[in-house]
């Protein structure tokens, strides 16, 4: 399984490699090409048009008189924007963590020929199903101090139950965890189950002889050789924990005060609803800086390390 | 782990055995709970849901609201429910997710066994899009659309969804096929078959399980779709999600949650269909024993 | 180091029985080898026997445990694959190393026995490359590397050396040969290499199509197989079977060929024929015995020449095969490269029937024991 | 010709009315494409606007109020309805400050459909009597009402916690200083009153209000805080006329059931909020007539009158027949037309009237942070709300 | 059909040279084996041979055509992988007609086909069964199928036999050998099988480290290694290579052994020697030409008997390996199993040096050439 006999070939192309022009050999580059002009015009044509927004004093539609650095010096002297960049931290990581331990643990589970794979399966996926528009509401039913979970303990004789995370500043952020997982943690269980689904037999027989325990042969054998899953599920995560929106809108829509915003929010809100899309760009801008700085180091060892597998 | 032989168990197994079946039945319950608010919600009247508490049952079953979701809701000046919205919605969902899922599967079937020059920093490049605030693009992509001429159709807003969709669905496929043997690649080579013949008969059939992730993941992104939907489609071809959103919306005399819950669980259900038939798929993978060492 | 009891094991997979009843049972401490043509079983077996794979009836008995459900981490086995099965995602140090540390050996002591296992299957250099950066041969020894770094009760090897250069594969053989002198523990081997079956072996079980045809030492497999198809199947290359029939002569019987010219030769157990005279048997002889006459045998008891017809001749180096034929069969001879045969006629060979041996035509079975 | 129409008029009330414009125009021969997208007042639908126009293809009309009229009146995407506003009389049948707001550049761009009166307190007169509190039409007394409903057991103000409902409180309390402090505040954006003693204490009053309200506020919906009010639990709360239609659908009575007063302090002034389609250019010659003629009866007094009687709003046009609505709308009507000679009529800075949408954001996030913040005092949020404003003008 | 042509191609992994420069050229339809220690880069020249990996340097040409850079589909190869590659979606049958179905060779052909290439490899009752539920042997019989199903230009077999029981490998060493005879397709062949090599080469190129140490007919290779690794390494067991002296006697050269007594061997070239009189070589012997005294070769011209010490006996069926020592050196003797060598005790043998090479102790290169 000499995975890098293809890489390192092309890696290596002498430089006497002659011209070719048969099709057969195209056919790799052209099966991409749309894809690639696909994403130079819609990914990176607009991230740099985004750009040159925030450079610019753009209110309600895009203007272009050049005002410099001021958006970025007014976006990091506004403290709401501080407050959403702080919430990304604690809702991303959390979320992220806590879906991925989820997911592999259901996974694993769901993977020990359990009876009603099908059915459980199902129920575990279904909340990436309902819009949030709607469960927003049954989970701030359910969040609500006064008449959701709390409300049930109390009447099943919890009587010193308080959950009010809801509606306390500093605990509101954990609410939008709950629910995030509620809703990702399903997707993630599903992606590892395809991913046991391929592993080698043999692999797992040698382990077994070896000596690991069924816990073991998960953690040291079959799950690194998941690792490109993690990758998947990784991307996967961070986008959606970037780019929750719906859920901060259909659950708090920012409250209490703005103390459960995100950026995804707050760019929206002030590129469409207050008509300041300049300041929308230059936090699209650092949302997008945050990412990067996050991820490029990631996907370099990635696709690096991945070569000698 | 299935192929681990099934034996005689001791106590200690069955223990075990019966653990895991409380933990993953457990976490069901966990999961199913704001479903099940939402479904005896959406069968109480509205004067129960004042009173009642969220998981009381209700006094009688009353299908009421799900008719009126269905079919006499208002959203907008329109009252015909939610039915004529999914037309809309599979109109834009099929051939996104298919036209997406195959080049995906195209190109995670370039990057990990057809690599070129570039390749690999194209995935990466790509991979760092996906990042990028879907917020941001609405105004350039309307303007792009504009010029294309497919501005507040059906087809541009395929387009955006395969366009932002194909990232994800390329990642899929390029981590899962990592894993496929490059010798497999090879023989088919020497055997004289071409990057299509190789793709189809050799690499299609052994990616079923991902194929599965990748149409539940792309069609439950493109079917709630919210924000897309808005913004580029035309008075006509609204989706689901933006008549679902106009239904709930309704503030004026009363909300009525039960209309709202029943709407929310029909939108949903083609996706539910989708995983549930697509989860059959969800078979072991075929690699195993093809190749030594 | 334990006994090895398999009792009436039956593998089925669906329909098709893999195993159909097999029974073996060895000492502790002794060194079972499996052969047999491919696909067998021998896999199969050895699956069951670590627990791989549930058997569909019959007991496993290791020790006095009866191991039949036992999980297999629990039988304390080791073996190497024949698909190798090596971790991908780990280097070749710790593919070797994860058994140990399993079993909670400290790690300077894993490290040691890493290197000491390395150096022995010569792949040191290797460690840090993960398994699809080797070759098959290096590929194989690292699955060995794997089983022999650990202590375990018992060892299964797998054709363990099938992709070795023949230098390294003798190398190797030896090395597990001083390893199972001084451990002393129990080995089941499969292999197709009949040099290591016949070196390796305490004892070598012979099997076909599921079911285990003989049991014994490397020389009762040798010299008296129990029926044609094991006398057929050891030996490379292999035991010839001559047509010939039974005649009666001065009150013993022995056995007329149709070499060029009819032969006769005589049989070390003359009276095992009585029963067939007249009737066609099959006399086994292996190729080492027809050679070219050799000038201080002759005229010694069993021992006879005659001229057979040459077809081809196949030059292996020591030796060269002559091949031959007598009736319907083909005869192989042995012979020195410089013995004149030339295809298409016939020459002198000479026929030491010491060890000669004779088989029912109808049913393949031993007629003289 | 066609008109698409672009609105979050989805409601049921709204949706109703809406659908009476849709037949006029049906009669009129034209084809009415509704395109409506609900939600966040206006949020989604100011989106759809944005990425229509700048795909060149924006609708006929579009439901767009207050300033952002003339913000896009000032990208040229505006049409001109001057003749039709002529042979309709408009600037006669309209107000000042209505028709002031249609236009553009001295051109009438925009057709109202209605006005609401924000200043309103909702009151469950049952509740009072319990308590033995009367309605205060001070805040001094509001407080002493609230402490007797609370000690009665009963939650003394229905809030929302979003932050246009806390803006709502907010500016009814700030209006109670006086509709030249509100003015010069929200409209005139003067630093020296935003940072002034009268503002300060603006705040201590709305700080003090969070007292009131029930710990469930945060995040709840302005109709179910309404539906407090109509279930008993709630004794009163501050919010514009659409609440009516939540009372009307409960099958309440004005005047038994519910009370409706000015906010505490505003009686005699008027906080409104327009409502209002404006018209966009479009290239289809048909299309043009129908939209002329979609302006043309919206001001019809039909429309107006059963626009507003189901919104619960009052008609933009005046001398209107009134022996339809109800005692509420009365009250409103007769405050609209007598503070309108007075300056004590001033736009809803909260619903978007008075300031331009980035400034009223900044309001709103000081605003919304300083009454669910413990911390936070009236001075600092001050000074906040001073800098905010600069910093977004 | 073609010739091969391999004009100093290099590969390198990264900073790692696998192949240094390898220059092989063979005739259209002949029959190249490699041979070489695990990992000394056979499969990576298969490789790069089938177009699969792209060599670092060098030019590859089949016939005429370079075909450096073209596609492996363009290339004509079929070829059969060491980790074998089925593709495991696909029952036996359709590997074996996938490559067909390229070619598109109509249905029926392939059906055929596929039934002649069963047949021959024993695997017609698998047809139906996907490669996981295969044995080893199986699955590389099917691999073998797949490549001979075809009529390529050339075909590249890299170790095929390998999981093969003696049996079966003989038939399917035999049926290569008829089908090349047949199609007189050229073929490169790797083994670690010394009677595949043998038997089956018309050339041998006998690898190390990525570098061809020699290229030649089979009989050469055996006979005439060009140095200490070629001679070392075929043949099995091993050629003896024994310290010796280089003597002058009669006026010719000769080597002086030190076995239990000094004892003087003639040597076919003694002129070569000369340059070495005095010093000590190594001398080539193969273990075949070390035997019990045979009567009727005693006195003949380059045979000398000489007692040595015994050390080990090994018996191997046919013959018995007397492991005996020179010097620091190990000498393997090949005898009659009834010689009765004992372990410890020294013994007679006979030493026939006619085919008896010399090397070089330092650089391991041959001086009698
Ligand atoms: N991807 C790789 N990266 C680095 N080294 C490699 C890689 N693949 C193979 N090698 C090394 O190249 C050398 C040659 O490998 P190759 O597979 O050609 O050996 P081989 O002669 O076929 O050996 P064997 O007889 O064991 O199959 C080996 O030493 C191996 O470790
Ligand atoms: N999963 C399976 N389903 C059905 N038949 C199988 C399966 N696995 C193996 N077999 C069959 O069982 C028989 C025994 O297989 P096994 O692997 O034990 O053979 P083996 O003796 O090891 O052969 P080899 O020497 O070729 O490795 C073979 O005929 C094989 O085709
Ligand atoms: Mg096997
Ligand atoms: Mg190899």
């Amino acid at each position: 399984m000499n995975k890098n006999a293809a890489n390192a070939g092309s890696g290596a192309t002498p430089a006497g490699r002659p011209a070719r022009l048969s099709l057969a050999d195209w056919m790799p580059k052209i099966v991409m090409a749309p894809t690639v002009i696909a994403a130079i015009v819609c990914i990176y044509g607009y991230m740099i048009w985004t750009a040159v927004l925030s450079f610019t004093n753009s209110r309600m539609l895009p203007t272009y008189k050049f005002v410099g650095f001021d958006q970025y010096e007014r976006l990091f002297m506004n403290d709401r924007w501080m407050v959403a960049l702080s919430n990304l931290g604690i809702f991303g990581g959390l979320f992220i963590l806590i879906c991925l331990f989820l997911g592999v643990m259901l996974a694993i589970f769901l993977d020990q020929k359990i009876r009603a794979e099908g059915a459980i399966r199902t129920i575990y996926l279904y909340p990436m199903a309902i819009s949030f528009i709607v469960t927003g509401t049954a989970w701030k039913w359910l969040l609500n101090p006064t008449n959701g979970i709390e409300k049930m303990m109390i009447e099943l004789g919890f009587e010193d139950f308080r959950f009010n995370w809801l509606s306390d500043p500093d605990m509101v952020v954990y609410c939008l965890v709950i629910a995030a997982v509620w809703q990702a943690s399903g997707f993630v269980m599903a992606l590892f189950l395809a991913g046991l689904r391929g592993v080698d037999s043999e692999m797992i027989k040698a382990a077994q002889l070896d000596g690991a325990s069924t816990i073991t042969t998960y953690r040291r054998i079959i799950l690194p050789s998941l690792k490109p899953v993690f990758f998947s599920a990784l991307v996967i995560l961070s986008h959606i924990a970037i780019k929750s929106f719906d859920l901060v809108a259909a659950l708090t829509n920012g409250g209490p005060g703005y103390s459960s915003d995100l950026p995804a929010n707050f760019m929206y809100a002030h590129a469409f609803t207050r008509s300041q899309i300049g300041l929308g760009a230059a936090s699209a801008m650092v949302m997008l800086g945050c990412v990067l700085a996050i991820l490029i180091p990631y996907l370099y060892s990635e696709l690096r390390g991945e070569r000698h597998e | 782990m299935s192929n681990v032989a099934k034996r005689q168990t001791s106590t200690l197994d069955k223990v075990l055995r019966i653990a895991l079946y409380v933990c993953l039945f457990g976490m069901a319950a966990v999961y199913l709970a704001p479903f099940l608010v939402m479904l005896l919600t959406s069968l109480k009247d509205v004067e129960e849901i004042r009173s009642g508490t969220l998981l009381s049952l209700p006094s009688s079953l009353n299908f009421d609201a799900w008719s009126k979701a269905w079919s006499g809701a208002c959203t907008g000046s329109q009252c015909e429910g939610m039915a004529p919205y999914f037309f809309n919605s599979f109109q834009i969902v099929i051939p996104a997710v298919a036209i997406s899922t195959l080049l995906g599967a195209l190109n995670g079937y370039v990057i990990s066994h057809w690599k070129f020059k570039g390749s690999d920093v194209f995935f990466a490049a790509l991979l760092v899009g996906c990042f990028i605030p879907f917020q941001v693009i609405l105004l350039p992509m309307a303007r792009t659309l504009g010029w294309l001429g497919i501005a507040n159709t059906t087809t541009g807003l395929v387009m955006v969804h395969v366009v932002y969709g194909v990232a994800f669905t390329t990642l899929f496929f390029r981590n899962f096929y990592q894993s496929i043997p490059v010798e497999l690649v090879k023989a088919a080579r020497l055997d004289g078959a071409g990057f299509f013949t190789i793709f189809y008969r050799i690499i299609l059939p052994v990616s079923t399980p991902i194929i599965v992730v990748t149409v539940i993941w792309q069609f439950t992104q493109i079917w709630n779709d919210f924000l897309f939907g808005v913004a580029f489609s035309g008075f006509d071809t609204q989706p689901v999600t933006v008549a679902l959103n106009n239904l709930v919306n309704t503030s004026f005399g009363g909300k009525e949650y039960n209309v709202d819950m029943a709407a929310a669980i029909i939108a949903a259900l083609p996706t539910l269909v989708v995983y549930i038939l697509a989860g059959k798929y969800f078979v072991r993978g075929l690699t195993a024993g093809a190749v030594k060492g | 180091m334990a006994s090895l009891t398999i009792d009436n094991v039956k593998k089925r997979y669906g329909q098709t029985e893999i195993l159909k009843g097999i029974n073996i049972s060895i000492e502790a401490g002794e060194f079972l080898i499996l052969v047999g043509p491919s696909g067998c079983g021998k896999s199969t077996l050895m699956n069951s026997i670590a627990g791989l794979e549930d058997v569909s009836e019959g007991r496993i008995l290791i020790g006095d445990n009866d191991v039949t459900y036992a999980s297999p981490k629990d039988r304390d086995i080791a073996m190497v694959f024949q698909s190798y099965a090596l971790y991908p995602n780990m280097t070749v140090a710790e593919n070797i190393s994860f058994g140990l540390e399993m079993r909670k050996v400290p790690k300077e002591e894993r490290e040691a026995e890493v290197e000491r296992v390395a150096e022995m299957l010569q792949i040191g250099h290797l460690l840090k490359r993960k398994p699809a950066q080797l070759s098959g041969g290096q590929r194989q020894r690292v699955a060995m590397g794997r089983a022999l770094a650990r202590r375990p009760k018992m060892y299964l090897f797998d054709e363990p050396l099938s992709n070795l250069d023949a230098k390294l594969r003798v190398e190797m053989r030896t090395e597990i040969k001083k390893l199972h002198q001084k451990l002393g523990t129990t080995i089941v081997y499969v292999t197709h290499d009949q040099i290591e079956a016949m070196t390796l072996a305490d004892r070598i079980a012979v099997m076909k199509d599921g079911e285990v045809q003989q049991l014994g030492t490397p020389q009762e497999i040798y010299d008296n197989p129990t029926n044609l198809f094991v006398a057929g199947f050891m030996g490379s290359p292999a035991m010839n079977f001559i047509p010939a029939k039974v005649v009666e002569q001065n009150g013993s019987y022995a056995l007329e060929l149709q070499a060029a010219t009819p032969t006769v030769v005589p049989f070390p157990k003359p009276d095992s024929l009585k029963a067939h005279v007249g009737k066609e048997i099959l006399l086994g002889l292996r190729p080492e015995m027809i050679t070219e006459p050799q000038p201080h045998k002759e005229g010694k008891e069993f021992v006879v020449t005659a001229d057979i017809d040459v077809e081809v001749t196949e030059p292996m180096g020591a030796d060269t095969m002559v091949l031959t034929r007598i009736q319907s069969a083909e005869v192989n001879c042995r012979c020195n490269p410089a013995y004149p045969a030339r295809a298409g006629e016939a020459i002198a060979m000479m026929f030491d029937t010491s060890k000669a041996v004779a088989f029912d035509k109808d049913n393949g079975q031993r007629i003289d024991n | 010709g066609e008109v698409e129409v672009l609105h979050w008029w989805t409601s049921g009330g709204e949706a109703k009315s809406i659908n009476v414009l849709k037949e006029l125009m049906t009669e009129q021969g034209h084809t009415w494409k509704d395109f409506a997208v609900a939600g966040g007042g206006g949020e989604s639908a100011m989106t759809v606007l944005k990425s229509r126009a700048i795909a060149g293809n924006p609708p006929a009309a579009a439901q767009i109020k207050g300033p952002t009229i003339q913000e896009w009146g000032d990208l040229g995407f505006l049409t001109n309805l001057d003749a039709v506003a002529e042979k309709g009389q408009w600037d006669v049948v309209l107000p000042q400050v209505v028709s002031d707001v249609m236009k553009y550049d001295g051109h009438y761009v925009a057709a109202p459909v209605n006005v609401h009166r924000v200043n309103w307190l909702w009151a469950n007169p049952e509740i009072f009597k319990k308590a033995g509190a009367s309605i205060p039409s001070t805040w001094e007394q509001f407080f002493e009402a609230a402490d007797k409903i609370k000690a009665a057991g009963f939650t003394p103000l229905a809030h929302g916690g979003q932050a246009w409902q806390d803006a709502t409180l907010f500016e009814a309390i700030a209006l109670a200083k006086g509709s030249q402090f509100y003015s010069a505040a929200f409209v005139g954006l003067d630093d020296a009153t935003l940072r002034g003693a009268d503002m300060i204490d603006v705040f201590k009053t709305f700080k003090k209000t969070r007292e009131y309200v029930d710990p469930g506020f945060s995040g709840r919906d302005w109709n179910i805080a309404t539906s407090m009010v109509i279930n008993g639990d709630a004794a009163m709360q501050i919010m514009g006329d659409w609440a009516k239609g939540e009372f009307t659908a409960a099958g309440k009575k004005a005047g038994i059931d519910y009370v409706c007063y000015a906010a505490p302090g505003t009686s005699g002034q008027f906080t409104f909020n327009i409502d209002s389609l404006a018209m966009f250019q479009v290239d289809d010659e048909s299309a043009q007539g129908a939209q002329q003629d979609l302006a043309k009866l919206m001001l019809e007094p039909t429309f107006q009158e059963t626009f507003n009687l189901n919104k619960g709003s009052i008609p933009a046009r005046l001398n209107m027949p009134r022996d339809k609505f109800d005692t509420c709308a009365h009250a409103s009507m007769d405050a609209f037309l007598a503070s309108s000679t007075t300056g004590d009529l001033v736009p809803s800075m909260a619903h978007g009237m008075a300031v331009s949408s980035m400034v009223q954001g900044a309001i709103y996030d000081v605003v919304t942070n300083f009454y669910n913040s413990d911390s936070m005092t009236a001075e600092e949020a001050v000074d906040r709300l001073a800098r905010a404003v600069k910093a977004s003008m």
